[in-house]
């Protein structure tokens, strides 16, 4: 049984770390807040998942930790996006707008979207 | 000397003066009481600190853990922090009030208008 | 491993309380704050220090910016002004000061040894006697609420003072306490109804999951303390949400002033009741001819004023603050 | 040891957040970063009480993951209310 468990959690927490990763580095490096969000939004909902997965297929005695994490996880599916969701509308509705691909300055909408 | 054991008290000196250095050198009333945390956080970390005993476990008595941290400096920075923000709150309200009263909460501003008093 | 996640904490914590000293602005500096709760809270982790850990994530990660927030809210943001002169009366006191504290620290005994003076002392009968005395796993439980529970009533007693203060210096003539909502806002401009619905799910889940830390906090981290800031902070995400108004009604402030009183006195008539039977002050044996079973209805009873008090005494505080915010610009 | 690995990976990303935290530029990519900062350290937490075998820290985990959401929210409610209130006296 664990045979088979074991390199699977490990696969779900390499896969985690590396979508932490990538979206760290957009985080980072993007050049607007609309893409940093979509940075780590994305890939922070996926990747908790997957690291939480991780956890939980490692071996432990009782099956408590298990359902202690998958309350986390299923709080982490319900929040993290609402979090992004309010985020983005407040950003936008406080005069937040894109900007093109060096940062300079706001890509023009169509005047419905202002 | 090995510096690692002393790695976690140079820190908290560390954040101890930063904390210190925001009280002292900034006019603005919020950012005081924000150093003041700082200050405050970095003697629940001494604590804290002082309560670690290395390969030692959480003070929650278990049949297969023989070391266990000291429980307690834990006991008395728990309710230290609870404490920390009920008082941090009442130097808020303060805040509030001296702000209706001077409309500014920069401390150079307020000492200016209670000389021309 | 521990030491290297340790000394990581420690240098994100330097680095976060040094980006504080540079930032001017009160916003940017809240939200510093509370990245400064997080990393504190998970230092304590690493070092085992699980119920603290508890508190400070609920406080110093939670309560703390909310309200340093309000009062920003409250007396506008600041313009940006000049950077004064030089404070050269910190510049030279700082370094003086922690060149005599790191001094100091040469004669502390090496971090983590397990026979420095504060292990060798009292700690270590709380550790071996505590579960035969009280009976209850959480050691840090039965200091708080049984060996030092006399301590413990002072600072319950100090964070209902505090909520007193509050109401005292926030009340504002002609309006009895200042927790009485007069401004109603504008929420059909902006519904938020994703929100809303799912904060709506979320905050009964919240009050259950304090309840558990009320009630487990004899077996593993938690007790009154956190369960009491938790509880607190979801009246608080219920207040954001949909309106001071709206919660107070839920809620009511007079409920809740009185509420925080009946917290600190459950705790002390716990005491008294001992002295009534000719025993000391807060000596638990009254209660059952068990002393374990005896230690543990004390223990939760004083637990339960301890919660009581702090999530009223903080819901209080929410309100006053709340309340100057948004009656401050209408 | 693969557990060591994803340690080091948060940390690193808690880098990462704080040091957007500290360059900013505005408030809402400082709240982003403290979001961000809260579901890794809930991660952490959660991955470093398997490292260490000590599975009490995963409540200190879940009041993470309750307290990071309702910080978000606060902060966005409360600067989005200061600034309908700024925009009606304005």
């Amino acid at each position: 049984m664990s045979a088979i468990l074991e390199p699977l959690s490990s696969v779900c927490l390499l896969l985690g770390s590396f979508l932490l990763l990538t979206g760290a580095l957009g985080f980072l490096r993007f050049a607007d807040f609309y893409a940093r969000l979509h940075a780590c939004g994305v890939t922070e909902t996926l990747a908790t998942a997957l690291i939480i997965l991780g956890l939980m297929l490692q071996a432990t005695d009782s099956a408590l930790p298990q359902f202690k994490l998958l309350l986390i996880l299923l709080f982490v599916l319900f929040s993290s996006p609402t979090a992004s969701h309010a985020l983005a509308k407040a950003a936008w509705n406080a005069g937040v707008r894109p900007r093109d691909r060096r940062g300079r300055r706001d890509i023009a909408l169509p005047p419905g979207d202002r | 000397m090995d510096v690692l054991s002393y790695f976690n008290y140079w820190a908290v000196v560390v954040l101890m003066m930063l904390g210190f250095f925001i009280v002292i050198a900034r006019a603005n009333l919020v950012k005081k009481l924000i150093g003041l945390n700082i200050f405050q956080t970095s003697v629940f970390i001494l604590y804290i600190s002082a309560g670690k005993v290395i390969g030692g476990s959480a003070p929650i008595l278990s049949d297969d853990v023989t070391l266990y941290s000291n429980p307690l400096p834990h006991v008395l920075i728990l309710t230290a922090i609870v404490v920390g923000i009920a008082t941090t709150s009442v130097g808020l309200a303060l805040v509030i009030r001296i702000h209706a009263a001077y409309g500014s909460v920069n401390q150079n501003d307020i000492l200016k208008q209670d000389q021309q008093c | 491993m521990e030491l290297l996640v340790n000394i990581v904490l420690l240098i994100l914590l330097v680095a976060t309380a040094g980006a504080l000293v540079v930032v001017r602005g009160l916003l940017a500096s809240t939200m510093l704050t509370s990245v400064y709760g997080l990393l504190c809270a998970s230092f304590f982790v690493t070092m085992d220090a699980v119920d603290v850990a508890f508190t400070e994530a609920a406080v110093g990660a939670g309560v703390s910016p909310l309200l340093l927030l309000l009062t920003v809210a409250a007396i506008g943001r600041g313009e940006p002004r000049p950077v004064g002169a030089l404070p050269v009366l910190a510049i030279v006191l700082v370094p003086v000061t922690a060149a005599l504290l790191i001094i100091g620290t040469l004669d502390m005994p090496p971090f983590g040894s397990p026979d420095a003076p504060a292990h060798t002392h009292v700690a270590p009968r709380y550790l071996q006697l505590s579960g035969e005395e009280i009976g209850i796993p959480n050691v840090v439980t039965s200091v708080l609420a049984s060996y030092r529970a006399f301590d413990t009533l002072g600072e319950v007693l100090v964070i209902f003072t505090a909520g007193v203060a509050v109401l005292l210096i926030l009340a504002t003539p002609g309006q009895r306490g200042s927790a009485r909502p007069r401004y109603v806002p504008d929420n059909h401009r902006d519904p938020h109804t994703i929100l809303q619905i799912v904060s709506r799910i979320l905050i009964p889940f919240i009050l259950l999951f304090a309840l558990y830390v009320q009630f487990h906090g004899e077996y593993g981290p938690g007790g009154g303390f956190q369960a009491g800031v938790i509880f607190a902070s979801a009246i608080i995400l219920y207040g954001l949400l949909y309106g001071l108004p709206t919660v107070c009604r839920v809620v009511r402030p007079a409920v809740v002033e009185w509420l925080s009183a009946v917290g600190v006195l459950i705790f002390g008539i716990t005491g008294v009741f001992a002295m009534l039977s000719g025993r000391p002050f807060l000596d638990y044996s009254v209660f059952a001819d068990d002393p374990v079973t005896a230690q543990h209805i004390g223990i939760l009873v004083v637990e339960l004023g301890v919660g009581i008090t702090v999530a009223s005494v903080i819901t209080v505080i929410y309100y006053a603050f709340a309340n100057q915010f948004e009656t401050a610009e209408s | 040891m693969i557990l060591a690995l994803t340690v080091i990976v948060l940390l690193l990303v808690m880098v990462v957040a704080l040091l957007r935290a500290f360059a900013g530029p505005n408030v809402f990519d400082r709240v982003l970063a403290a979001n961000l900062f809260g579901t890794k350290t809930v991660l952490l937490i959660a991955t470093i009480s398997y490292l260490f075998g000590s599975p009490d820290f995963l409540d200190i985990a879940l009041v993470y993951a309750l307290i990071n959401y309702i910080s978000v929210i606060g902060v966005l409610r409360i600067t989005e209310l200061r600034n309908e209130q700024q925009g009606a006296d304005g």
